[in-house]
């Protein structure tokens, strides 16, 4: 349930993919490219990973959540290349038979994944574009 | 032996490709490797103590042996920055 | 942004309505009815609100939460009447700058939801149907 | 005076309509229309302890005073199970 891709994402195809008739709750988390990031005006994101070990990455996080919580599905789509204001980079789904495992491991995937996958990004802005690394 | 070197993102537009071959002798290390990559990459041995290595997709220290037909991945700075 | 409605719920359009160019996180919480509930094979769901009551009471939530995290915009949609196995009986959407407040206030949500929010739901099973209250 | 009463739930089944419109005494409190209405319909007298009541939307005790034209929400139990 791991993509790295060029192509926009799904939200609903993400939930609709990890839902089973023993899930009761989905949690999810969307990131999103906004106007501003760090008081600079965007213009447009370009987003890179190590694909591979991204995709070894999010499989990590998954057993780690596995351990903490009882979950069904998690799935974590990373898009990569160039974004526009306004479009995911990152779509994380986790169902699970009840809320909290859901809620908490779909923000333990997501701290988790600004650590350590190998996704960067470069925000281009009117004044210049900068490598943002993993971490932010 | 012969290694695959992976650079991404900051490091990557400093070597101008994504991904390099290169020769090394018999019982290098990731840090071997790394030296002979930053004298022919000023800017990048700018950066040199900030940067994180992988070696088949897992980190390692610079200290590594490296063994034929590894894959290197040259993991740039983190920004410390947050924004979401 | 709140919503009772007999219609099947749309996680995108919810996401998508609340989304703004500032926003660069939305955490979502979706509620799915189980194949069981409490041990007992669920056959589908009667969904019941007291629908002018339960848009005051996700009014009062939504003032709750911006007393506590900085959100730009957040919805609730909650479905009634009946509903299979599979289908979405609530979505929570919360859109901020950053991910913490919106994950953070999207929990919140959910449990606030499940305590203040008059819906109530008769479980019909092979053996009986019951009514299940605010709170569960 | 008239009130509304909305029933909602199992409240709702057991008297047979979701709403109902009831003619009280001026002065009179929740306390008193539900007695009124628990004398027609013992079956939800039996779930009384559990019931709570909203006016005009708002949760409100039994000693509350009602005035015409207000609308009194009976809340059925809530379970205490948790399924999600």
């Amino acid at each position: 349930m791991y993509e790295v891709t060029e192509k926009p994402l799904s939200l609903e195809g993400v939930v609709s993919a990890i839902t089973r008739r023993t899930c009761g709750a989905v949690a999810t988390f969307v990131g999103i490219v906004r106007e501003f990031s760090r008081g600079r005006q965007i213009s447009y994101l370009e987003y890179e990973a190590y694909p591979e070990m991204a995709i070894a990455k999010m499989r990590q996080i998954e057993g780690e959540i596995r351990e903490k919580w009882e979950i069904e599905q998690i799935a974590i789509h990373h898009r990569v290349g160039r974004l526009g204001i306004g479009e995911a980079s990152v779509v994380i789904a986790v169902a699970a038979a009840h809320r909290q495992p859901a809620l908490e491991a779909c923000t333990y995937a997501i701290e988790r994944l600004k650590q350590i996958v190998p996704i960067w990004k470069k925000e281009v802005s009117p004044d210049g574009s900068y490598w943002v690394g993993m971490g932010s | 032996m012969q290694v695959r070197v992976k650079l991404f993102a900051a490091a990557r537009e400093i070597v101008g490709h994504g991904e390099v071959a290169i020769e090394l002798k018999e019982g290098s290390t990731v840090g071997d490797l790394m030296e002979g990559i930053f004298g022919r990459y000023p800017a990048l041995k700018e950066m040199a103590g900030a940067l994180v290595f992988a070696v088949n997709r897992e980190l390692a220290e610079r200290s590594m042996d490296l063994q034929d037909g590894d894959e290197v991945g040259v993991i740039p700075p983190v920004s410390g920055g947050t924004d979401v």
